[in-house]
């Protein structure tokens, strides 16, 4: 699988790479059960950042655990390119919200962002030691490596489940509130190193936010969840030019038209209920 | 072999052999009451408090390391051949691996959960009741179960070796006596006892762990 | 001088407790007439004979059996602890019999292992391995089986190599639990020493307590108990140290080594 | 001494009796099935106890006021101190190997002719220390072996017919009923130590304590009298015996029927005592040599 | 000392509650030592909301464990009123930054929020009850008291912690980025919730947050930590009037005069270094 998952990966923008068909999900049987989501179906394409947004608790995470087919859906079906997703397919990788409970605890740093390398083919002792450090300075991080995570602030700790994932180079990167815990300016940052790298690597990215700014700034297309159970309330296309650029971008009219436009969205279930 | 089921089957239907399935399960239940009962606080105070464990343990490893199996004639000579030379030995050997789970699984405890319980200002026996034992319970679960089968075991050696009356009479008898189906007999009924428990503790198990990882199954 | 005065506060907190009881046994069986309950003195006495004239003939080779039976105990414990915590498909149909196994009383099972293994150092050595490894492989099997979910789910994602899963994940998050399973098969495992003795034997710590209770030779008993005593002690030293090294992470990770002093 | 007939002085005495589960058991079970203890006004309860190491406690402990010992394990105790008093017996060894109940057996193809060829070679017992391995010491020697070049490993009775099929020992030395299935299964029979190296030696002895036969002679004196008319009925009736055996040692009918019976036997003298008691010193089984003069008390 | 709290807890604005003098702290000992905080001083009055912001990993998680008593401080004191605080005082209450693994798992949503007021004397069963729900609903957690925390997603989780803290009716209330896993809607709600309950209950509040708009919207005082070892770069007044509301206040020249002023004083030693 991995072979054609690179070759299918050169074929440029336009295929879609990702996708969810009528993707349901059910907690619980019985009496207990409670759907959670129904009916989703929206396309990511090859070399694009898609942002989901929509209310705590709306199904984010259980989404993004569908996609990665770390968790059976109860309906419809995630293709990665030809596939049908059951497992979590090569050359994906995933950043969870519960950053602190991912990494390992007997683990230095180091060690934690070198794991997922450890299978690479043809990566020498060196070379994935390396591809650790770059990653954990990428995201400022430089000289933590011998740490332990339980040594480390939440906001590093999280820093260190994105420099674990960036060093795994994926072809998919499924992120679920990456830069909750970093402060303003690391944000930016983080931020400003998700499009480097997507572009860096072709990187197709799947980020889950709560902050519209932040969506709009980093997104190709943001994707609304609303309603019980849980769909698609729209799909906001961001036709803002790259490159983008913390300071220019956020002030033009159109991004502050958009993100107003998301902002709506979001607030409308709650007004209306 | 099926001349030892025949056997068994036999036996089932004897009321002498009810009366030594009673006395056995008697000093082994109420041995295992009494390690439990004491070895749940004993092992919290030893996980909570880093001063009693580090003055303790170098008794407490000599004392578990002391053989019951040993020591039967002293109990013997204390207690006579009697349902509390049972529950005496029982208690003491399986008290030492349940306490000491207790202990692991309370110093286990997340740090988080800790600093909770320290800046609500818990009572201790509150915080022992819904944050330590809870908390400790799958440590303590496997303590159970490793106690009560050793428990059963020395119930059982207690009654060949010290004379008191039980299953195990009955098998050393069966034993000396030359039966050998009827020794095979008792055997896998006690292997069956074994088995019987194991199936209680784990439904039981299941039924007090159902938020912990190895039952929850995060997933689906 | 720190460092010192640091370490012989810590060994102070170790041995008060043991001195005191030691004292107390030493005061209350002073004079002691009773055959069973011979003064401490006695057996202390006794105990260094035992270690000056029997320590190749009668310790040594329990030692032997004893380290060999532990080792086996652990290694096999871990192993089939993991598959069995990994493979529940193997676990639910096996435990039945696992169960059946462990409690079949020592008794039962030494004409067993007599009848596979013969009489000798195989024997002993397999009765103890099989009776130590019970703590061992159920608390790996519990262990591996409480392996956070979401770490487990890090490991499923970035496809995993499963020698790299099982070595450095599934055995690290167990090891809490499999050491504490360790430390009451090491008990266990001296405990069996004797169980081992009990028959076809003509040596070793457990024949000469057992013996030595036959005959009524009541010092040399408790002698030899002292001296199982002192040898799971030691054992356990020689543990904690392990334990110490290999749990660091842990002990960080649970806040035990700092801020906290309740 | 005193009346024999005592049944008509009023209360009556309760006493434990601590036994093993073996044939020379049965006098005890047979004075109770015939009534013979509470004729003289006793109201005894028999309790078993397979291992020696249970029994001689329970006396110490106050327990049990009399205990049916091996002669060994009676002599050892007393050696190290326990103020134990032989009062009776109830079987004695044979002199005749055809009527011993205890044997020593090789392999059928083994290359064991006689004892002597045993030099080197390893024998399971019953019990290291005890009477078995003493015996069997002495009988070796009086073979023409050398009991210290032999080397003796204790094995549980109902394992050693394995362990010498399987070659794990070149001999084993068991006794009834184990001996029968050794014989069924083609195992040769080389000797018998218990009529070659202490014969007319008591087997069981009927202890008690020093101290209870201080405070209650009296009633020593009937228990030690009714187990005296019991063994006597035992050595009469052997079929009361066969047919008793199964009800208290789980040994199987079939079996009680036809296995070798001991000489029963009540006389206790310190000369059938002392056999033991030199044998014993001779062969480093006790330090101290045993007062046999003194353990043995005349009650009767 | 829980009556003593409540009555000077009436003495009004201008009486310093809580106070840090000169608090240091190192972590490790020897070669592995590492100072994060250096000489900290401040203090927080009667009735005032004060928020901290500053650099992940400057030490705010550290600054807060120390001035709750959980952690002792390597130099400084930390003083409740009059009292020099060692242990965790009464009437304080901590909402962790690690917010699930502050969570019982093995209780319901209801069970922990109510274990803190198993304590109070004269609360009834039900009035226990009754609280814990109020608190649940304050958060827009209503029915889901029954359920696990593993059964909520992560925004609610923290939400829970929050109310837990909450029921406790503190009269100081620490929280370490309460608000970082909540959608944007959800976060404005507990903002004002925060400003309402402070006003009900007359609570002290200090709050360590990334979110400097939400620094700005909710605090009387605004604390910027920076440098290393971490100290106090300047404490920002925030003379905003009350009431206070998510689209008025923010749109004032004076709130965005505020804002930018903290922005710049974190951004400044990033841009120096
Ligand atoms: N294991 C579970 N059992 C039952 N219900 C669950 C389980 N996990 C999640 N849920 C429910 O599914 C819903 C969606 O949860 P999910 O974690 O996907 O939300 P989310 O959109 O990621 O929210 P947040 O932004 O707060 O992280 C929630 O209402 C939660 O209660
Ligand atoms: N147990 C520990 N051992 C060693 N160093 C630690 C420990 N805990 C925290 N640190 C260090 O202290 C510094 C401050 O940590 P702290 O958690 O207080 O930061 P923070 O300001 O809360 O950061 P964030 O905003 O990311 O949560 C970090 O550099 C961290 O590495
Ligand atoms: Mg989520
Ligand atoms: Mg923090």
């Amino acid at each position: 699988m991995t072979e054609s998952t690179i070759q299918t990966q050169q074929a440029g923008l336009g295929t879609p790479v990702l996708s969810a068909n009528g993707l349901a999900k059910t907690y619980g049987t019985g009496q207990a059960a409670r759907q959670v989501l129904g009916d989703i179906s929206f396309e990511v394409y090859d070399g694009e950042t898609v942002c989901i947004v929509g209310p705590s608790g709306a199904g984010k995470t259980t989404l993004l655990r569908c996609l990665s087919g770390l968790m059976p859906a109860s309906g419809g079906t995630v293709r990665l390119r030809d596939e049908t997703v059951t497992e979590p397919p090569a050359g994906l990788a995933v950043v969870f919200q519960d950053y602190s409970r991912s990494l390992m605890p007997w683990m230095t740093v180091r060690a934690n962002v070198e794991l997922p390398l450890r299978g690479t083919p043809g990566l020498s002792k060196a070379g994935r030691r390396e591809r650790a450090l770059t990653a954990l300075a990428s995201v400022g991080l430089d000289g933590c490596g011998h740490q332990y995570p339980w040594q480390l602030s939440g906001g590093m700790q999280q820093r260190v489940a994105i420099a674990r994932a960036l060093a795994y180079e994926p072809a998919v990167l499924l992120m679920d509130e990456p830069f909750a815990s970093v402060d303003a300016q690391t944000r930016a940052d983080l931020e400003d190193l998700t499009h480097t790298i997507k572009e860096r690597y072709n990187m197709t990215i799947l980020l889950v936010t709560h902050d519209i700014e932040e969506s709009v700034y980093l997104a190709d297309r943001v994707i609304v969840l609303s309603g019980t159970p849980t769909s698609v309330s729209e799909i906001v296309p961001v036709d803002l030019p790259y490159p983008r650029d913390q300071v220019h971008t956020k002030s033009t009219p159109a991004f502050a038209a958009l993100r107003t436009h998301v902002m709506g969205l979001i607030r409308k279930p709650e007004e209306t209920a | 072999m099926s001349q030892t089921f025949a056997r068994l089957g036999q036996l089932l239907g004897e009321a002498g052999f009810w009366a030594a399935f009673g006395q056995t399960m008697a000093g082994w239940i109420l041995g295992v009451l009494i390690a439990v009962g004491l070895g749940l606080p004993v092992g919290m105070l030893l996980g909570r408090i880093g001063l009693l464990y580090r003055s303790s343990r170098l008794m407490v490893d000599f004392l578990r390391t002391i053989p019951s199996v040993a020591v039967i004639p002293l109990v013997t000579l204390l207690f006579g051949a009697t349902l509390e030379m049972k529950v005496m030995l029982v208690a003491f050997g399986s008290f030492w691996p349940f306490m000491l789970q207790v202990a692991y699984g309370v110093q286990d405890t997340d740090k988080v959960l800790v600093d909770t319980v320290r800046s609500f200002r818990l009572s201790t026996g509150r915080a022992a009741w819904y944050v330590f034992s809870p908390s400790a319970l799958p440590f303590a679960v496997t303590g159970l179960r490793i106690a009560a089968v050793t428990g059963l075991l020395l119930t059982i050696s207690s009654e060949i070796l010290g004379s008191a009356p039980g299953l195990g009479l009955e098998l050393a008898l069966a034993q000396t006596g030359g039966d050998l189906s009827l020794t095979y007999a008792y055997i896998v009924f006690i292997g069956l006892l074994g088995v019987a428990l194991n199936l209680v503790l784990n439904a039981s198990s299941r039924r007090v762990l159902f938020w912990h990882a190895s039952v929850r199954g995060d997933a689906a | 001088m720190n460092a010192v005065l640091a370490r012989s506060r810590t060994l102070l907190i170790e041995i008060w407790m043991p001195v005191l009881v030691f004292a107390l046994w030493w005061a209350a069986s002073a004079g002691s007439q009773s055959l069973y309950f011979p003064p401490l003195p006695r057996i202390v006495s006794q105990l260094g004979e035992l270690l000056a004239s029997r320590f190749a003939s009668d310790v040594l080779p329990s030692l032997q059996n004893f380290g060999l039976g532990l080792l086996i105990a652990v290694v096999l414990g871990i192993g089939l602890g993991m598959l069995l915590g990994l493979v529940p498909a193997l676990y639910r149909p096996l435990q039945p019999l696992l169960e059946f196994l462990r409690a079949i009383p020592g008794v039962a099972i030494l004409p067993v292992m007599l009848f596979i293994f013969g009489i000798g150092t195989e024997m002993k050595v397999a009765v103890i391995a099989f009776g130590a490894l019970w703590p061992v492989l159920l608390n790996t099997v519990d262990g591996v089986r409480s392996v956070d979910g979401l770490v487990r789910e890090v490991s499923r994602s970035y496809r995993l190599r499963l020698a790299d899963y099982l070595w450095r994940v599934v055995l690290p998050a167990a090891s809490p639990q499999i050491i504490s399973g360790i430390r009451i098969s090491v008990s266990l495992a001296v405990v069996l020493i004797v169980a081992s003795e009990y028959i076809a034997s003509t040596e070793g710590i457990g024949y000469v307590q057992l013996q030595s209770a036959r005959l009524f030779q009541m010092d040399l008993m408790w002698a030899a108990l002292l001296l199982l005593g002192v040898l799971g002690y030691l054992v356990n030293i020689l543990f904690r140290y392990v334990e110490h090294v290999v749990l660091r992470w842990h002990r960080g990770a649970r806040g035990n080594n700092q801020g906290g002093r309740s | 001494a005193s009346t024999s007939n005592s049944a008509d002085a009023g209360e009556t005495r309760k006493i434990n009796v601590t036994v093993a589960p073996v044939v020379d058991t049965s006098p005890v079970y047979l004075a109770q099935q015939q009534g013979l203890f509470k004729k003289k006004n006793l109201e005894v309860t028999i309790s078993v106890a397979p291992t020696a190491g249970a029994r001689i406690p329970a006396l110490v402990s106050g327990a049990a006021q009399f205990g049916l010992v091996g002669s060994a394990d009676v002599l050892q105790a007393a050696s190290a101190g326990i103020p134990l008093r032989a009062v009776g017996t109830t079987s004695v060894t044979t002199k005749d190997p055809a009527r011993d109940t205890g044997k020593v057996f090789v392999a059928a193809d083994s290359d064991v002719k006689d004892p002597a060829d045993l030099n080197g070679r390893a024998v399971a017992v019953g019990g290291l220390g005890g009477g078995g391995e003493l015996s069997l010491r002495a009988a070796l020697d009086e073979a023409g072996a050398d009991s210290s070049k032999v080397k003796f490993l204790e094995v549980p009775f109902d394992s050693m017919l394995n362990s010498l099929e399987t070659g794990q020992v070149d001999a084993i030395s068991t006794v009834a009923p184990f001996t029968d299935a050794a014989k069924a299964s083609g195992a040769r029979e080389i000797m018998s130590p218990g009529a070659l190296a202490v014969p007319g030696a008591t087997q069981q002895i009927l202890v008690t304590t020093q101290d209870y036969l201080g405070k209650d002679p009296e009633a020593a004196k009937d228990f030690v009298d009714a187990m005296a008319e019991a063994t006597e009925y035992a050595a009469e009736n052997p079929q009361a015996v066969r047919k008793i055996l199964p009800t208290f040692s789980k040994t199987p009918q079939k079996v009680a029927d036809t296995m070798q019976l001991p000489v029963f036997d009540p006389d206790l003298t310190v000369e059938r005592v002392r056999i033991w008691s030199d044998l014993m010193l001779r062969y480093g089984f006790v330090k101290k040599e045993v007062n046999v003069d003194e353990l043995v008390a005349e009650v009767r």
